[in-house]
């Protein structure tokens, strides 16, 4: 039973490839050759490789080679005559697509005794999946010959971000540089310090905090065009919008983080006959510092949003989302998918850069010590 | 260590007992109110505790000992009678850095290492900084942490833990010690070694110290008074005045008078006892 | 009494402070086109008549605080509810598509919890995943999901709640993988030696120890939910819905409109937060959480 | 009823007034058509709409039909109602801006998604570079309201003689406030409005004459709304449009711009447009086949 | 409810000793791999645990008593030597519900009412429903909380905590009992109470217990067989074999053969005791 369990992937492969043999070719209109021959023997290679409860490093290897190897002939297969799939294209991209799954739990499996074996595996598991994502996406798009104007093949993507360099630098320097980092910073200090105030006198904060609280939850986009009405079409109307969209977040956390420390804590600050800006400075702000993280990351990924949509109604001719709208028009879809991808990839380094700060301040939690 | 304590408890002479009282209790009352109704934490508790005294609290679960002793520091604010700290109100005692308080958990802020949370209270209270890492240096030495001032506390044991915010208590000299069951977590031996260290202490230093525990044999070997405790309303049964001399070894415990105040106390607990806590 | 004092007082407090520093607003910015409007007219009014001219215009850059109010009082409790000019109608709109997507979502974000805290290779490959999935700024890409979609003949609500679902599956994910891993250790010992089933475990352990976190971050979830609506509606042609009523306030420069369409939108946000909030109590209080 | 669905460029209003005539008074019933009009919005593109089977034909305009079909999108004109185009760049007259000579160092709001290229065959046949500077202009991503004018954030806006430009009046301009730059004026205009549909359906025959009767009962559409205006609004109103005074007069501004309802593509207009695109490399190739007379003339 | 028991032990005849192991660990080991190097949790522990033994673990904190257990609940692996338990591997007894384990916290689902608490157990191992219900009441009614069914565990001292929580481990009539410090939050007084008690049970049932304790007369006064350990690398010292007889009343505790083993044990303790933890 469990070696059924740890082998299903392999066992299914195996199912897969001989019922993809009922409706050669891959591509209707393209005869099977010596490349779908090799498709299906490294597919039932890797997949013999698999067939064992613990995977000895040689059958890694064959395991890591196999699905990608198949993988790539299948879309070199599909790039020969694009919307021509057939059923048992299909069948064994899905066969490469398990034999992968199963890499990674072999790879998940391993309990790493050395740190950089850890670090390693820790990058390697997520990478995989991703190269999954984008090849299962190519594969699909070009086998399934989706028009371009609605879903442009990773490759496009990828060809035209390496030929926009410049024009998407523009845009970055615009849209991150200046409307979400500028609005991101006031937005978050403005609101850590009304969450200082709020904390001083009671009296506001038991106005302020529900008030906060309500609006935190308000769809605050919507104001984006009353911004750009105020604050003009540049870089100014987009950070006030960003401004406006982290300041809740972040004054109600610290809100809640100046209220989470200890009551013994407090009473022991207490009977040092601590005043008030001690007892922040030395327990409370060190206290509150999880919950300040937490809107830090939660406005990361706020202000990206918000700046971005926010050149939706009126900017300069730059800007991360002034290029997605405008190229949209020009159904240069390529274009808008590489200005995705920057996003994402600008929007992941600022969350790691912003985690990375979490861990090294807040090493003392136990959510960082545990792991 | 020991030896080194030794020779320090002979050089200073013990402060001889005149009845100074630091804590006087009048009549003190303590009710909770709670949307269940109202909790008699403390009612009509008379005592004084002079200055020198060891007094242990001692008393059934819910019977108003943490009470009691956070009202002397100020922490809660009695509803009856009155209580005066050093002739002083409990506020002007704890606004004028009076007492040392040890709660029952460790409390150490976990951002600090070790040395860090010892300095914790001398920061607030603004000594020199030679004078704080001389202090750090002899209370963490006091306990036996030395070796472990960059530690952080997550990285230590329980008892470690236990025995750095006693440290913490200590590091600023105030003359009365709250320590509420500050030896709950630790094993019969260690509990031991760190009971004759603070009988130690208490008497090279002539500190006034009031002390909750669960244990009978704890409370006899260090108290000069042990103070008995019953719940509902929480008020004081039986206040029993040691008789054993002030050097104690630990086999004083085994003598004929230790297990008879052992049992007076046994006694007074069980009387007061409600087997439905 | 005390509550009257504490709680009420000072949110009324803050929110008067707010009002007034609107209506200071209203008159700064409002100020510049009404001094232009003058001078083409050649018009010199008293101050007087300045101001009420700036809390009049019928265009306003940031209109007055009555002015809102009584537009939203007059397209909300003054029209049939079933008209297009009806605010009550569009709320409708938006909130069947943010409850459909806001349900989606939370189904959506537990399912993905369940299988990273069950299936290690999930944990390990999507989580990183999942928080750039966040980054992607769906909000500018709703144009072409709702065209995509409208290509493979999926549209009205469903592409908007997509969208929702989007943004709203996020929260929950996060959320619940921390509450299906919040109980101690000893718990999850105490049922290993029962040798529970990992079934049980989860029935009987982590799912109710992680009921306080799923329901924090439903109402995070359900804010976002909203968003994703109110986005989703803009390019869906200005037919119905919140986002509906903003795009075509802006189109013509209605500030009153798009105004009163965010306090509708603002009711019902915090109508849903707190609709969360109240049924989190009461499941925790048919759980025997020790009341506050 | 055969099948018929149409994506507008913009929202419901009398910019479409004749489809939603013709719907609303059952010309396309007559025709033994069931037609289905989609309205469009911000970033809709039509073009990717109909590409993705999402419509059968749509309303675009002539030089972001051009574009998409030189994307690989096939897009062919069928019919062309609008025979003007409607849009101008308006000034304050108050403002720095009296000729096309003024227009260095200055600040010019241009809707993009396709709306841009008139404008930057303009600039073109001027010589003005847009990247800004002193010897350019600065151009804008305007939205979709006339604020930029009335908040001084552009020197010039664009407008259409329908819509925007009325509601700059609207505001409290007067028209002797206002400096207009009309492009059909100036010779600088491209097609507006006309309807596309994919090459590939074309071949079918079936297709064809459904597309026939669609064009036919749509400009019986028309022609009813430029004789009843008032009509034409309150239909407009009732599909979802907003403020029906301004739909009435939006009709009548419109309906100089239809001049004949006809729907014929006039060949030289055609030829101007593609060749200010081929100009500005908005486009590669000189397209072919982009354009057929035979559902017009079959009408 | 004292005498209520006494009552039934004395009809249910207490079962004669035959040397069954249960539990035979030989050249036990076990060590953590930690990231600050590995940590030896227990080292050549051989040890025999017969059917009916009643065996207290007494040592200082950190010297492997909790892991022992653990390993005997198969909750940690060995790394060396062999662990058999009622003459199965640790895993097979745990799959077989051998033993019920009562952890240092009460470890209650604050969820579930004290009932539905007791109920878990019986809920995963599938019993009837007419059969839980029976065993609850009688489990409670063991532990005096009959009458607290329907309460939530916050609503009841840590004390009853600790004896819900004890209930839920008798409830399915496992023949293994693993108790890792049961009373350690508990007051002397109680107990004393619940001591007397979980004798009775013994007595009457002729289970196998485990228990693990740091209070020497509570080790002294429960056990038949007492194993005395100390850590680094976690090892057994001592096995006291009682001389004391199956009938204890409380007031064993006074006579000299109490005070003897009390003593072994003590010296025991204090030899491997380190005094840095
Ligand atoms: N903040 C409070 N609100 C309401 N009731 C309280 C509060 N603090 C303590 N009590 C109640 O007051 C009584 C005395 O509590 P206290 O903590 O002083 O007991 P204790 O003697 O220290 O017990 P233990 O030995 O368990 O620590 C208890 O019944 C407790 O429930
Ligand atoms: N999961 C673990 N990883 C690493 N080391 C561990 C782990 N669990 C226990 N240890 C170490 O193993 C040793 C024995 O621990 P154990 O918990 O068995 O002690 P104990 O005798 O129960 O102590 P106490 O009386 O404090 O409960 C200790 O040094 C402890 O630090
Ligand atoms: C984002 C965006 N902005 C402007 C236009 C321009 N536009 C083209 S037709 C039309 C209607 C005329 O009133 C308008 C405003 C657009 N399509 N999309
Ligand atoms: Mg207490
Ligand atoms: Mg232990």
């Amino acid at each position: 039973m469990t070696r059924v369990y740890h082998n299903w992937q392999a066992l299914a492969v195996l199912v897969l490839v001989a019922s993809s043999a009922l409706s050669l070719p891959l591509m209707s209109g393209l005869p099977s050759g010596g490349s779908t021959a090799i498709i299906m023997i490294s597919l039932i290679a890797g997949a013999l490789a698999a067939m064992a409860t613990q995977l000895s490093l040689p059958r890694l290897a064959v395991l890591a080679v196999a699905p990608h190897l198949a993988a790539w002939l299948l879309l070199a297969q599909a790039g020969q005559a694009p919307g021509q799939a057939t059923a048992s294209f299909w069948v064994l991209l899905a066969a490469s697509w398990l034999l992968a799954w199963r890499l990674a739990s072999s790879l998940s499996a391993i309990k790493a005794r050395t740190r950089g074996v850890d670090l390693a595996l820790r990058l390697i598991i997520p990478t995989l999946f991703g190269v999954w994502i984008l090849l299962l996406w190519e594969a699909i798009v070009i086998g399934a010959g989706i028009p371009f104007v609605l879903l442009p093949p990773p490759s496009a993507v990828a060809a035209r971000f390496a030929n926009s360099l410049p024009v998407l630098a523009a845009d970055v320097n615009q849209t991150i540089f200046k409307s979400v980092l500028i609005g991101y910073v006031l937005g978050c200090s403005t609101g850590f310090l009304a969450a200082i105030v709020a904390d001083r006198f009671v009296f506001i904060r038991r106005g302020l905090l529900p008030v906060g609280n309500m609006v935190s939850a308000l769809p605050i986009i919507g104001i984006a065009p009353i911004m750009v009405m105020w604050f003009g079409f540049d870089w100014h109307s987009k950070a006030a919008v960003v401004v406006v969209m982290t300041f809740f977040p972040m004054l109600v956390n610290t809100g809640a983080g100046l209220a989470a420390d200890g009551h013994m804590e407090r009473d022991l600050m207490r009977t040092y006959a601590s005043g008030y800006w001690q007892t922040l400075a030395k327990l409370r702000l060190p206290a509150a510092m999880p919950f300040i993280f937490n809107a830090l990351k939660i406005n990361s990924t706020l202000a990206l949003i918000g700046a971005i949509v926010a050149e939706f109604f009126g900017t300069p001719v730059v800007g991360m989302g002034f290029r997605i709208s405008t190229e949209v028009g020009r159904m240069n879809v390529d274009m808008v998918w590489a200005e995705i991808a920057v996003a994402a990839l600008a929007g992941s380094v600022f969350y790691g850069v912003i985690a990375l700060a979490e861990r090294a301040i807040t090493f003392w939690h136990p959510s960082v010590r545990g792991g | 260590m020991i030896d080194q304590m030794n020779a320090l408890a002979s050089q200073i002479k013990p402060a001889t007992a005149v009845s100074v009282p630091v804590v006087e209790a009048k009549g003190l009352g303590l009710t909770f109110e709670t949307n269940d109704g109202p909790v008699h934490a403390l009612s009509n508790v008379n005592l004084t505790i002079n200055k020198g005294d060891f007094v242990s609290f001692i008393g059934p679960s819910g019977c108003g000992k943490t009470t009691f002793l956070r009202t002397i520091a100020d922490l809660e604010q009695p509803t009856a009678g009155t209580l005066s700290v050093n002739s002083m109100t409990p506020r002007q005692a704890r606004e004028a850095r009076a007492y040392g308080y040890v709660f029952q958990a460790a409390a150490l802020l976990p951002w600090r290492t070790i040395e860090r949370n010892v300095a914790l209270p001398l920061e607030v209270m603004g000594f020199s900084r030679t004078d704080v890492a001389e202090r750090i240096h002899r209370t963490l030495e006091l306990v036996n942490l030395t070796g472990f001032e960059k530690k952080y506390p997550w990285q230590l044991s329980g008892g470690m833990q236990q025995r750095a915010s006693i440290a913490r208590a200590l590091a600023f000299d105030a003359d009365l010690l709250l320590m509420d069951e500050p030896f709950g977590a630790l094993d019969e031996i260690v509990r031991d070694h760190l009971n004759s260290q603070l009988l130690e202490l208490w008497a090279r230093t002539s500190k006034t110290i009031c002390f909750v525990t669960h244990s009978i044999p704890e409370a006899v070997y260090l108290s000069t008074k042990i103070v008995v405790m019953s719940p509902r309303p929480g008020r004081v049964t039986d206040v029993i005045e040691s008789t054993l001399p002030k050097e104690r070894p630990l086999d004083i415990r085994e003598t004929p008078e230790f297990l008879a105040i052992a049992a007076r106390v046994r006694d007074g607990l069980r009387a007061g006892h409600s087997y439905e806590d | 009494m005390d509550r009257f004092r504490d709680k009420i007082i000072p949110v009324l407090t803050i929110l008067m402070g707010i009002v007034i520093a609107w209506y200071i607003g209203a008159y700064a910015l409002n100020a510049p086109f009404q001094r232009d409007l003058d001078r083409r007219a050649g018009e010199t009014p008293t101050t007087y008549e300045f101001v009420v001219k700036t809390m009049t215009q019928p265009k306003p850059t940031l209109p007055a605080p009555h002015q809102v109010a009584s537009n939203f009082f007059e397209n909300t409790f003054l029209r049939k509810v079933s008209s297009a000019r009806s605010l009550v109608y569009h709320a409708g709109v938006t909130l069947a598509s943010t409850l459909s997507g806001f349900a989606l979502g939370t189904l959506l974000g537990i399912l993905i919890a369940v299988g990273i805290v069950h299936v290690t290779t999930l944990d390990r490959s999507l989580m990183p995943w999942i928080i750039t999935s966040q980054t992607i700024p769906i909000l500018a890409l709703a144009p072409m999901i709702i065209v995509v979609l409208a290509a493979v003949g999926i549209t009205g609500l469903i592409p908007k709640a997509l969208i929702s679902t989007y943004l709203s599956f996020f929260p929950v994910a996060v959320g619940m993988v921390k509450g299906l891993r919040s109980p101690e250790t000893m718990h999850l010992d105490l049922m290993h030696t029962y040798n529970a089933s990992k079934a049980e475990t989860f029935w009987k352990l982590r799912l109710p120890a992680s009921v306080p976190f799923l329901f924090a971050s439903m109402k995070v979830a359900v804010a976002a939910s909203l968003v994703g609506a109110i986005i989703g509606e803009l390019p869906t042609g200005a037919v119905a819905g919140i986002g509906a009523k903003l795009l075509s306030g802006s189109y013509y420069s209605q500030t009153i409109d798009m105004f009163s369409a965010l306090v509708a939108g603002a009711v019902v946000a915090a109508l849903l937060v707190t609709l969360v909030g109240v049924a989190g109590k009461l499941v925790e209080r048919a759980m025997g959480a020790r009341p506050a | 009823a055969d099948a018929v669905t149409l994506q507008t460029k913009w929202v419901a209003q009398s910019q479409f007034a004749g489809y939603y005539v013709a719907l609303d008074k059952g010309f396309y019933e007559e025709e033994n058509l069931d037609v289905t009009i989609k309205p469009g919005g911000p970033d809709i593109a039509p073009e990717q709409v109909i590409a993705g089977g999402g419509a059968d034909v749509v309303v675009t305009w002539m030089a972001a039909g051009l574009a998409a079909r030189d994307k690989g999108v096939p897009l062919v004109n069928i019919a062309q109602p609008y025979k003007k185009a409607g849009m101008q760049l308006v000034c304050p007259a108050d403002g720095p801006i009296k000729t096309e000579a003024d227009f260095k160092g200055h600040t010019l709001g241009v809707w993009f998604f396709g709306n841009e290229y008139p404008f930057y065959a303009w600039m073109h046949k001027l010589g003005l570079p847009t990247e800004g500077g002193p010897d350019g202009v600065t151009v804008l991503k305007q939205s979709f309201d006339v604020q930029p004018l009335i908040q001084k954030q552009a020197d010039c806006i664009s407008v259409m003689t329908y819509n925007e430009y009325w509601q700059v009046i609207d505001a409290g301009f007067k028209p002797e406030d206002l400096i207009v730059f009309n492009y059909t004026e100036m010779g600088n205009d491209l097609l507006e409005d006309g309807l596309y549909v994919m090459e590939d359906k074309l071949a079918d025959p079936a297709f064809k004459e459904k597309m026939v009767r669609f064009v036919r009962a749509s400009m019986k559409g028309w022609a009813y709304a430029m004789e009843h205006p008032e009509e034409a609004g309150a239909i407009i109103i009732d599909n979802g449009g907003q403020d029906e005074n301004h739909q009435v007069r939006m009709m009548t501004e419109v309906a100089k711009l239809i001049d004949k309802p006809d729907a014929k593509l006039i060949p030289a207009a055609y030829e101007r447009t593609a060749k200010a695109l081929l100009d500005q490399k908005i486009i590669e190739k000189a397209p072919e086949g982009a354009y057929t007379t035979e559902i017009t003339d079959a009408m």
